[in-house]
């Protein structure tokens, strides 16, 4: 099963990419730790997506040439990145001000598990002597919308289920769940399949998620979209 | 691409519907968004909640929409001047209401709205009338009161200068409720000096940030320019 | 007795100028609009004393000279003034916190009534519609020290006195109370005169005062002072 | 005269006593007033309750107090990281006690200390480990906990630069949780690397005010200045 998960689905550049097609024109847009820190680097060409960074800026940009990092300049991951023009600093709490006002149109934001309501725990795996909270709750609560991107299994186990076991970040507050393998929204009729990655079948992806899902694509080929 | 620049005042505030709540920014004259006040006098819409710090200070602030009978409610500071005889009329015959809050409570329950912060505990107001029928409680020995965030649908604002994103900076106090208001409306519209290129404002200096501005409106410098505008 | 009252004690600028004898080295300080406003203008060579005004600024300097009038740069009292360099402007939000928060060493306040506990009247007259409040209850409440700055009188009738009879601006805030006639301390002992003003009895004083006061003038002659 | 520049680190935290609650600035290594910290290394004050966003991100950063012994008590939002091993060591052996806040509510709480606001409603955490044991309270059908202030007896802080009066502007995403801090400690130090002429930097631009910054020192830009400044 390993194997196969690794020939199929997306990379995590073209996770990346899957999702930063879905951010609209305008919009301002906060990026987790992890993967969807990769967005930055896709925003399609000629889309104006303000990229805000939860430890102090709006208007954030792709990542430095090597050499000129500036560690004044770093995103919530602590990495070098760059500020576009029409950028802005400003302080902690301005900057959760920001987030938790509901300024910004969307989260897109890494989990541990997320439920079939949209519960979300991403903060403090059972294993672990000590939680990372960060952005997060703050994020899950404020954000317009939250978007999880991430893979969809860890180790094999599916990250998907009916009911989080792990501590929640914030309860019923993801909107689109983004995958390796699908691009799948919750809703109030549950788990919807909106779009498969290429390779993968609806069958293959219900057998990895533990929580039902519906499936959307139908009378798609494998890898094409219902858009 | 982002483009918040309406072409004048009457445009950025057509949608405005009766019933309302304004957030209007400015310290007497100071940064206040008086073509935007002009053109909703134009405008006309009716039984507005109106919250702005100075209520007949000058006579083309809110005390123009009093006048012209399009507030039901003010919530205010300081609701004297030279132009409150409006609104002493209208409290008088029951055609208005005033809440009065004190300035720092106001800046800090509109700052709440937009901080997604419902109510907050001050000791500002306990033990006076303003503070009566609020819920109070004690934290280190001290009495205070619970207050209650405000928003607004719509909140005009004066800036000195804008970049098509919506990044604002202002001119010295002009500042004041300003960038406090733009942070708690559904729709911050703000009329600005000048419009410059994005990338032209200091990024360390950007005092109201893009995320907030969702309609700009550049003044017309010539008196008959306002008129055409609001015309 | 108005003609007495003409005849003795501090002129306004007298007043202010002896308001702003006590104000220290390095002081952040806010004055108050009508007589607190002269503090600005008479400040002793030599001491750095940063004033907050709470439209937004630190550094206020004097009044600007004729035909300098910058309608973007005014005080509480909404007339032009200068800023020195090293001031500061920011926000409502931002001049409350800094306010409420404890961080001016003094408020310079007018009032209607001051009682002999402290208590503070000074946004609303009984006999007018409307108060006005503005910053007052803030600055009562966070200032570390208040002092009023007024006229002891107000057509003839005192303003110090036993209980406050006007509304509240807050209880208990007042620290020292400088009057045309006088200065004159609150403490848990009462009111204690430390001050009086050129030609100014001790006897006239507590005449013009609803209040008992305590004389700690004792043995100086009228005009002298306690220091 | 105002005077608030410190020759040197060491002279700036001499007077912190052990028990102090002192606020720590920076997000990792940006914006960390590292100096200032190793000062206190030095001069060895215990049982002190530190409030930082990070631990352990860096090995500059609280985790060198951690890992010296002098902190009882961590209020952070990210207790992990490559250096966060001596702090985990100290919580299963019980000599340190750590309490996990939100990042937002972490800075907001701080905000609140330094603004007079001893607590606030938030609806970060309701229904989460988080918001367990807190107070909640509805507000517009959706569930809020209660939160406390946090100040601090002291703070120190990183700036860019600085004037005599004590205004601070920095540089970049330094700024976070610095200018926050400066405003709810007792006594607030900060690190900066260029201290210019009062009237230098600009009005409009100045992150945290005169007057909530009452130590300053210059950063020496030299390893070998740093030794001897804390030796």
């Amino acid at each position: 099963m390993v194997k196969d998960e690794l020939k199929i689905g997306w990379s995590k550049i073209e996770l990346a990419s899957r999702v930063a097609q879905d951010l609209e024109d305008g919009w301002f847009v906060n990026l987790g730790i992890g993967i969807p820190t990769l967005v930055a680097d896709v925003i399609p060409e000629g889309r104006e997506i303000i990229l805000h960074s939860e430890n102090g800026l709006l208007g954030l940009g792709p990542k430095p040439e090597p050499g000129e990092e500036d560690m004044d300049l770093v995103n919530a991951g602590k990495e070098p990145i760059t500020l576009k023009p029409g950028g802005s600093f400003f302080s902690q709490s301005d900057s959760f001000a920001m987030i938790r006002g509901g300024h910004l149109d969307a989260a897109v934001l890494g989990a541990f598990q997320v439920s079939m309501y949209g519960d979300l725990a991403s903060w403090k795996l059972p294993n672990k002597p000590l939680g990372r909270v960060g952005g997060a709750m703050d994020l899950t609560v404020g954000a317009k919308r939250v978007f999880l991107c991430m893979q969809h299994t860890s180790k094999g186990v599916p990250k998907i289920v009916e009911k989080c076991t792990y501590p929640l970040t914030a309860p019923r507050c993801v909107d689109r769940i983004y995958t390796d393998l699908a691009v799948i929204d919750v809703t109030d009729e549950g788990l919807i399949v909106q779009e498969l990655a290429p390779g993968v079948t609806f069958e293959y992806l219900q057998e990895h998620t533990a929580a039902s899902l519906k499936n959307h694509t139908t009378g798609l080929a494998q890898g094409e979209t219902a858009q | 691409m982002i483009q918040k620049q309406f072409k004048n005042t009457a445009e950025a505030i057509a949608d405005i519907h009766d019933g309302a709540t304004l957030l209007v920014g400015g310290f007497g004259g100071s940064g206040l968004p008086s073509q935007l006040i002009a053109a909703l006098v134009e405008q006309g819409a009716k039984n507005l909640t109106v919250v702005s710090n100075n209520i007949g200070a000058v006579s083309d602030g809110v005390a123009a929409l009093i006048s012209n009978n399009q507030v039901k409610k003010i919530i205010c500071s300081f609701p004297v001047g030279p132009h409150a005889d409006d609104l002493i009329a209208r409290l008088q015959n029951g055609t208005i209401e005033l809440e009065i809050s004190p300035q720092g409570t106001l800046a800090e329950r509109i700052r709440a709205g937009g901080a997604g912060v419902p109510a907050f505990y001050t000791p500002t107001a306990a033990h006076t009338e303003l503070g009566e029928g609020k819920e109070t409680r004690m934290f280190n020995g001290r009495l205070h009161v619970l207050e209650h965030a405000i928003t607004g649908d719509y909140a005009f604002i004066k800036g000195h200068r804008a970049d098509r994103w919506g990044n604002l900076v202002y001119n010295k106090t002009q500042r004041n409720f300003n960038p406090v208001m733009a942070t708690a409306a559904k729709v911050t519209i703000a009329e600005v000096d000048e419009i410059v290129e994005v990338g032209d404002l200091d990024p360390e200096n950007i005092a109201t940030q893009s995320v907030y501005v969702h309609r700009l409106v550049k003044l017309q410098t010539e008196p008959e320019g306002r008129v055409v505008v609001n015309g």
